[in-house]
């Protein structure tokens, strides 16, 4: 398994490296100058020039990708532009909150999305399993972003039109906490920050959770015909041991592989729901950088993205080698 | 049940004369009698009601009263010459070989939700072609008196209400299915010629291309897809252009992959190994028996791709990354709405469905096309 | 003996599909003796399998047993048994071997586990106690070293241990109906031979009645008491194993005896039944036998026949015109 | 981003905003003893760059620093005057050279970290501002300026050329602690964690935290001078970043936001609309304009500058943009300024003289398509703006305006950082822009519209008149307003008439308060002007 492993972070590198290469094309290809945001008419141009030779940008291209690689393979992911500050310290404390958010959706995705997929499964062709296939596939083509302002706009807000809406089932609508979270009980603090975290990770999650529903329906239909579902009948195992025992387990190898697949949607997805609800993640950070033209941050952020979806995929395969013993096995010859 | 004599087919003709469908319908074809009854009905009504924007054409002279007008004649010519010639030879159709195309085309006629889907596309686009004779107003022009016009509720006269420049809701609707359905079409067309060539030459060459090329589509594939569109839009400036262009050069290595994996498993067979015991060159095996060989899970990839463009495109405009305004994309019209949907529900509300609606309908004819076209899915 | 242990009665398994309705079990009756083992046989198709479904209730939707169908455990009516009931009879007082050893055990539990798992359902017992008879079961099956084999998984035995395994679970229990589904068919000829003698080995230690079913006439020939022969959904005829073989009085099973390959005999070549089993969507009318039947006449065509004859019934309208019979189906198709 | 570009460069000023919070009547009542206590949150959708003062420009920024975390010299009254604040007093003596300016420092101010603040800080300040290797931006604010001499701790001299409004600068500057960075070089200022992780101020308020995109969290400096007010009534002050206005507007309503700083037009009504929200307006500095590029054929014509001007209706665009929000322009002269021409009146909405001034200008539609030719141009252009929402809203009115008269208009929305670089690259790569300035107190706009500049960055309508050049040099030296007030008023009626910009409106700001916060004043000086008198009723608190 570790050599497994240890192979799997090998083939990795090179992935990396082109995405930082790819990133850092980009960016040089863009018109636009990183400069500009402090072009105005009391920034003398000799002022300019000094802030560039600061930065290194009067320094030819390859020059600039080389000793960008450099010191990033020193761990010195740079300095923000705009901020002013090591990328390092201000992704120090964004990657953490785009983790809580990715991971309360993930949990929420595959936690709702196997068990309405599961209850379609065991009641397929019901007049159930068709209204959640169709409200799946709604939930699925809705824009997130809008579902995000309609989240607020009833949850939060209760516009005139929803004022029947119950307060208890109200939740805040931006940022992670609130503002007197440091004066809180630890209870306190962790169901403030609970609350904070219901909207966004639904807006984040609910069409994945739409799609996980559709995969778990189709691979549980798959697996019920399966002729070891019923020897466990045969044996007289209860419906729901024979589903949740020996069905589900093997309805969720395909699924897992999903993880892999979702992760980067997530982060995707995230930039906007970031920006919606104000959540303090690397979404927006990146969002802002590209928007400021903040060159150090924009490949920094990027190169972590890059290096979350591998570490995803990689938590993909390893979970998926726990839970089936045969690829387990295989390995273990190997 | 063919009509053997000239009697019968005189009648025939006469009541397809009448109203196309209505030979099939008392053959008992429902479905196609119905579907050229609608079509029929739908062009008439258009012609009737829209008559002086159908004048209009002639006077305006712009591309678009073209295109609408050459909709409609073609949309009336086809219901009357279906209405003739379908479901004539469908009894000797059936009974010979068919094509591996005709038999998945009876597989997804059965199944109901992926038709529904295709009737809403047709529908949908019969409507964008037809836009300047659906509506009297023009998308983006502004009256001179605004706060008058502006934000008025959904009424008989302003059918989905207006925006806050008083601009009727319905017609940029009507005008943004286009923007927002080329943007899909064309993205998807480049990403997935770019993804069946990749992927194609790819596996059919392996070794060294294939590992150079795959290494390249993993690079693409495990980048968050918004971000990467992001940051290449916002540096480039949004227009529809760099839109539709960047969509499709970062949405095709899934379709690559798909290909790819494809090929793998046909450079094996022997009809492959026949052509290249032809002689044949690699180009032309590539071009002629192995892509027609992956167009069927390309086009189910190509019709789910619709759905999630139009969907990124409207992400893309909440983050003010595409066609700029007054550009009426669909994504435009609920980001221009947002900021009043408390006392304007209906600027953001009727695009948003717009959306939903094509995406659930593109999904349903992807879902439809993926069990028509995999035979191990057929029961 | 007590009467028969299980008695099935006019037993109809319809499966009503959008495309119309299916009969695949269209009428069979047969008893099963305490300590005895009875022989199903049929080609592929012909019912055996959902017949013997049909008495665990383990029929999947649309299939549905027909009201008027019983099934008869002892003084239990199967049939109208609630599902909690029901599921108290499955592997425990009937189980089941299924055909596939390789598919029908569950890929991501350990062999020992899915052992206990029904000791300890059916025997209320602990998990330490469940694993106890696991080890116990699989050594009885001649598992060589069972303590060790109860945390392997089902993809590190071979074909032959599964099988083993998959008897060593649907005896854990002390059943008193084993249903085998074709259990040797998927395997090697070699172990085919093993698994048989532990069938009849197991059967006779235990003292359970089996139903046997397998489309091969010689391992039905080697094990069962009594056969029944099955065609299109029905018996078409039933008798003492020896009988059968012997003296089959339905031209379908003669038939089916002249295309089994016999070490004894010396025939040309190997005869087989002219045509394929009919559609069970559209059964033929008349005897189902009769598209294929060489001795078929009009009445075959027009009427149903009854199982005629007592001591070996057969559902033959030969039974009534001998003289019909003839030479062309010596010959065979 | 949001602000786009704006100028700052000095002059007083005898106008004072208009607008200012109508306050609880009953406050007076309440004991100052309870009104110690509770938090206040301000928001804004936008980020917080830095609490340094050398490395921020934005507009926000500076507001912390100048209300909240640090302390200024001086500060301007209502009628905007300077008064004594960190200064005690201050006088000025004539020098060979020009003036010499002494600030006095108070003696009972210091450090959040327990250092006395002194006049070196004052000079290590100074220094550094006038150091390139700094690359402080404002830096302009100190070009007439020279050195500072520390004559006592708390003495401190300026030597500096005599122009009008001097004073201005030290209204904007804040000393910085020269103790936690005297010792760093000057080129490593803009990356010292001082800015955002361990900003040590003097000022009412001392920082507790700082959540990168998220929070700046600031607490009562029980230590502030009873002089200068003593401790702040609110225990934190908070201020969040809340991109989407529809999420803050939201958490408003929902009482989790007391200020809503820069409310999005649209949802003025929405706010006055709820109980125990109220809008605060008052006249702002900034102006927007549409930039014509005279370098283009079409708009060399002062004719056509004006035709479009008449053309474009601009009561409108206040009304349905800005939703009332602003008063249309008549020149680059807001009305806050003591310059301010008021009884000239701006170019009417007039189509129809727009459409003869373009034809007498030889503009005309031949070829029947809607739009005017003239030989072989078009008048048929790109109008560029940064993506601003409300921006966006009046290039789109603009567009249907114009088309109106017969000219076609390309609306552009460019990401603020290339638009930047194309407007002031040296081949002004644009036909027109749609933008805003910050007029500063101290005005002078030679910049922006002198000849010698038509090469310089900010030239950007290329527009060149010598009695306007002329006017322009003699008023920035000229320090009797009275004297100046006639050319000033001259300056307007020119721009008024050759309309190198269209002037479109002067803003006017609008800042969301929850009825809670007591004693809000906001004005042209600041939106957290008041910030430490601000305070909530011990029932109103969270």
């Amino acid at each position: 398994m570790t050599a497994y492993i240890f192979r799997r972070l090998l083939q990795a590198i090179p992935l990396v490296f082109g995405i930082l290469t790819l990133v850092f094309v980009i960016l040089q290809v863009a018109p636009g100058d990183p400069m500009a945001i402090y072009m105005h008419p009391s920034v003398a141009p000799e002022v300019l020039e000094q802030m560039r030779e600061n930065y290194g940008l009067d320094q030819p291209v390859h020059i600039q990708y080389v000793r960008w690689l450099k010191s990033f393979l020193s761990g010195d992911l740079g300095t923000s532009l705009t901020q002013n500050r090591p990328i390092a310290a201000i992704l120090a404390e964004r990657i953490p909150n785009t983790l809580l958010l990715s991971g309360t959706s993930l949990l929420l995705i595959f936690a709702i999305g196997i068990a309405i997929g599961i209850v379609q499964a065991v009641r397929q062709h019901s007049k159930l399993d068709h209204a959640l296939t169709l409200g799946a596939l709604f939930i699925y083509s809705m824009p997130s972003f809008w579902l995000g302002l309609m989240l607020i706009l009833i949850l939060a807000y209760r516009v005139h039109w929803v004022e029947w809406w119950p307060e208890a089932l109200k939740f805040p609508p931006s940022g992670m906490d609130s503002v007197n979270y440091d004066l809180l009980s630890t209870w306190g603090k962790f169901t403030d920050r609970l609350d904070h975290l219901v909207l966004p990770s639904i807006a984040l999650g609910v069409s994945s959770a739409a799609s996980v529903a559709r995969y778990t329906r189709s691979s549980m239909l798959e697996v019920i015909r399966q002729d070891y579902i019923r020897t466990a009948r045969a044996k007289g195992l209860p419906e729901r041991t024979v589903i949740l025992k020996h069905a589900l387990k093997n309805a969720l190898l395909p699924i897992i592989t999903l993880l892999g697949l979702y992760l980067p949607f997530l982060f995707s997805g995230a930039v906007l729901v970031e920006v919606v609800f104000a959540w303090p993640g690397m979404g927006r950070a990146i969002y802002d950088a590209i928007q400021q033209r903040d060159y150090p941050t924009v490949m920094a952020t990027t190169f972590v993205f890059a290096v979350m979806v591998v570490i995803a995929n990689l938590i993909a395969d390893i979970l998926y080698a726990v839970v089936d013993p045969r690829i387990r096995y295989e390995r273990e010859r190997r | 049940m063919s009509a053997s004599g000239g009697n019968g087919s005189r009648k025939r003709l006469s009541a397809a004369a009448l109203l196309p469908g209505l030979p099939q319908l008392l053959r008992g074809q429902r479905r196609a009698g119905l579907s050229l009854v609608a079509l029929a009905l739908s062009m008439l009504a258009v012609l009737v009601f829209g008559f002086d924007r159908v004048l209009a054409t002639f006077t305006v002279g712009r591309i678009d009263y073209w295109v609408a007008f050459l909709t409609l004649l073609a949309g009336l010519a086809a219901a009357w010459w279906l209405g003739v010639s379908w479901g004539r030879g469908s009894s000797e159709d059936s009974a010979a070989g068919a094509s591996q195309w005709a038999i998945a085309w009876r597989e997804f006629e059965k199944n109901r939700p992926a038709m529904l889907g295709l009737y809403l596309m047709v529908a949908l686009y019969l409507v964008t072609l037809l836009a300047p004779y659906l509506t009297s107003y023009e998308p983006s022009v502004i009256v001179d008196d605004i706060m008058r016009v502006r934000h008025l509720a959904p009424s008989q006269d302003h059918l989905m209400g207006t925006d806050k420049y008083g601009r009727d809701v319905y017609t940029r609707i009507l005008y943004g299915a286009r923007i927002s359905l080329s943007i899909g079409f064309i993205a998807v067309g480049i990403s997935i010629a770019l993804g069946t060539l990749v992927g194609a030459v790819s596996g059919y060459f392996g070794g060294v291309v294939d590992a150079v090329l795959m290494r390249f589509v993993d690079t693409l594939i495990s980048f968050p897809r918004l971000v990467l569109l992001i940051t290449v839009i916002a540096l480039f400036q949004p227009s529809i252009l760099v839109v539709v262009v960047v969509l499709g050069l970062t949405l095709w290595p899934s379709t690559a992959r798909i290909v790819r994996g494809e090929v793998l498993s046909l450079r094996e067979r022997e009809f492959i190994e026949a052509a290249r015991a032809l002689g044949l060159g690699s180009p032309r095996i590539i071009l002629r028996h192995i892509i027609p060989n992956v167009l069927g899970p390309v086009i189910v990839a190509a019709t789910l791709g619709l759905g999630n463009i139009i969907l990124i495109e409207a992400g893309l405009s909440f983050l003010g990354l595409s066609a700029p305004p007054p550009t009426p994309s669909w994504g435009n019209i609920i980001t221009d709405g947002r900021e009043y949907l408390v006392e304007a529900w209906w600027v953001s509300t009727f695009p948003g469905l717009a959306i939903v609606f094509t995406v659930v309908s593109f999904n349903l004819i992807g879902d439809g096309l993926r069990d028509a076209l995999d035979p191990r899915l057929r029961v | 003996m007590s009467g028969p242990i299980l008695q099935v009665e006019n037993l109809r398994t319809y499966f009503h599909t959008a495309d119309g309705l299916v009969r695949a079990v269209d009428g069979v009756s047969f008893n099963l003796g305490r300590g005895e083992t009875l022989g199903i046989v049929g080609e592929s198709g012909c019912g055996k399998s959902i017949t013997c479904l049909s008495i665990l209730r383990l029929v999947d939707p649309p299939g549905r047993i027909e009201p008027d169908s019983t099934i008869r455990l002892g003084d239990r009516e199967l049939t109208r048994l609630s599902e909690a009931a029901m599921r108290e009879v499955r592997g425990n007082a009937i189980s089941m071997i299924f055909q596939e050893p390789m598919t029908s055990l569950n890929p991501v539990w350990t062999i020992g586990g899915q052992i206990a798992e029904a000791v300890r359902l059916h025997r209320g017992v602990g998990r330490a106690e469940g694993r106890e008879r696991a080890a116990e079961m699989l050594g009885l099956v001649g598992l060589a070293n069972p303590q060790r084999r109860l945390d392997d998984y089902p993809h590190e035995l071979s074909g032959g241990m599964r099988q083993r395994a998959m008897i060593a679970m649907a005896l854990a229990c002390d059943p008193d109906v084993l249903l085998a589904d074709e259990p040797t068919t998927a395997l090697d000829v070699t172990i085919q031979a093993e698994i048989l003698d532990l069938l009849c080995e197991l059967q006779e230690r235990l003292g359970m009645a089996m139903i046997f079913v397998s489309h091969d006439l010689g391992v039905v020939a080697q094990i069962a008491d009594r056969v029944i022969v099955m065609y299109a959904g029905q018996v078409l005829e039933e008798g003492a194993t020896e009988g059968i073989f012997s003296r089959p009085r339905h031209p379908y099973t003669e038939g089916l005896l002249r295309s089994t390959p016999k070490l004894t005999a010396k025939l040309p070549r190997l005869a087989t039944i002219a045509g394929s089993v009919p559609s069970p969507k559209r059964w033929p009318a008349g005897c189902r036998f009769h598209p294929r039947c060489p001795h078929a006449w009009d009445r075959c065509r027009e009427d149903v026949p009854p199982l005629l004859a007592v001591d070996q019934p057969s559902r033959c309208w030969l039974e009534e015109e001998p003289q019909r019979r003839t030479r062309r189906g010596e010959a065979g198709g | 981003m949001r602000t786009g570009l704006f100028v700052i460069w000095g002059a007083v000023l005898l106008f004072a905003g208009c607008g200012e919070a109508e306050r609880a009547e009953d406050s007076a009542a309440v004991p100052d003893a309870e009104r110690y206590g509770g938090t206040a949150v301000v928001a804004a959708s936008y980020e917080v760059n830095s609490m340094n003062q050398f490395a921020s420009i934005d507009e926000i920024s500076q507001e912390l620093q100048n209300f909240v975390l640090l302390t200024t010299l001086i500060r301007y009254d209502e009628d905007l005057q300077p008064v004594p604040y960190l200064a005690e007093r201050w006088d000025t003596a004539t020098t060979r050279a020009g003036l010499r300016l002494t600030f006095q420092l108070r003696d009972d101010v210091s450090w959040h970290d327990g250092v006395p603040t002194t006049a070196h800080d004052v000079k290590f300040t100074f220094d550094r501002i006038k150091d390139p290797a700094t690359a402080y931006p404002r830096a302009s604010l100190l070009a007439l300026y020279d050195s500072a001499v520390v004559s006592d701790s708390f003495t401190v001299a300026l030597y500096l050329t005599r122009h009008p409004g001097f004073m201005d600068a030290w209204r904007t500057i804040s000393p910085m602690p020269a103790h936690i960075l005297g010792g760093v070089p000057p080129a490593g200022l803009r990356h010292h964690p001082f800015g955002s992780e361990s900003p040590v101020g003097n000022g009412p308020f001392r920082f507790v935290e700082h959540r990168s995109g998220d929070r700046w969290v600031f607490e009562a400096n029980p230590d502030f001078p009873e002089g200068l007010g003593g401790r702040p009534y609110v225990d934190r002050l908070v201020y969040r970043v809340i991109q989407e206005p529809t999420t803050l507007l939201g958490e408003l309503i929902a009482g989790e936001v007391d200020v809503y700083l820069v409310v999005a037009p649209a949802q003025v009504a929405q706010i006055e609309a709820n109980p125990g929200t109220e809008v605060v307006t008052y006249a702002n500095r900034n102006y927007a304009f549409i930039n014509w590029n005279g370098r283009r054929t079409f708009f060399q014509d002062p004719q056509v500058r004006r035709a479009l001007t008449l053309a474009i209706d601009r009561g409108s665009i206040v009304e349905v943009a800005r939703q009332g929000l602003g008063r249309v322009a008549n020149g680059p002269v807001p009305p806050f300024h003591w310059a301010y021409h008021t009884d000239l009146e701006p170019l009417p909405y007039d189509p129809d003289s727009a459409r003869a001034l373009l034809e007498a200008a030889g503009w005309v539609d031949q070829d029947g398509d809607g739009v005017r030719e003239r030989d072989v141009f078009k008048a048929s252009f790109e109008i560029k703006t940064n993506p601003d929402a409300t921006r966006q809203e009046i290039l789109t009115l603009v567009q249907a305006d114009l088309a109106k008269v017969g000219v076609d208009v390309r609306p552009r929305v460019q990401e603020s950082q290339s638009l930047g670089q194309d407007i002031m690259s040296p081949e002004r790569r644009f036909d027109a822009f749609l933008l805003g300035w910050r007029a500063d107190f101290n005005l002078d706009d030679r910049i922006i519209f002198a000849c010698s500049q038509l090469e310089g960055a900010y030239q950007w309508a290329s527009y060149c008149n010598p009695r306007v050049d002329e006017i322009l040099d003699r008023v920035a030296m000229m320090e009797d307003r009275s004297q100046a007030l006639p050319l000033w008023h001259e300056y307007q009626e020119i721009l008024r008439w050759e309309q190198p910009y269209t002037f479109l409106y002067y803003d006017v700001r609008a800042n969301a308060v929850r009825q809670r916060i007591q004693d809000v004043q906001m004005d042209i000086r600041g939106d957290l002007l008041s910030v430490k008198n601000w305070w909530i009723a011990p029932a109103d608190r969270r």
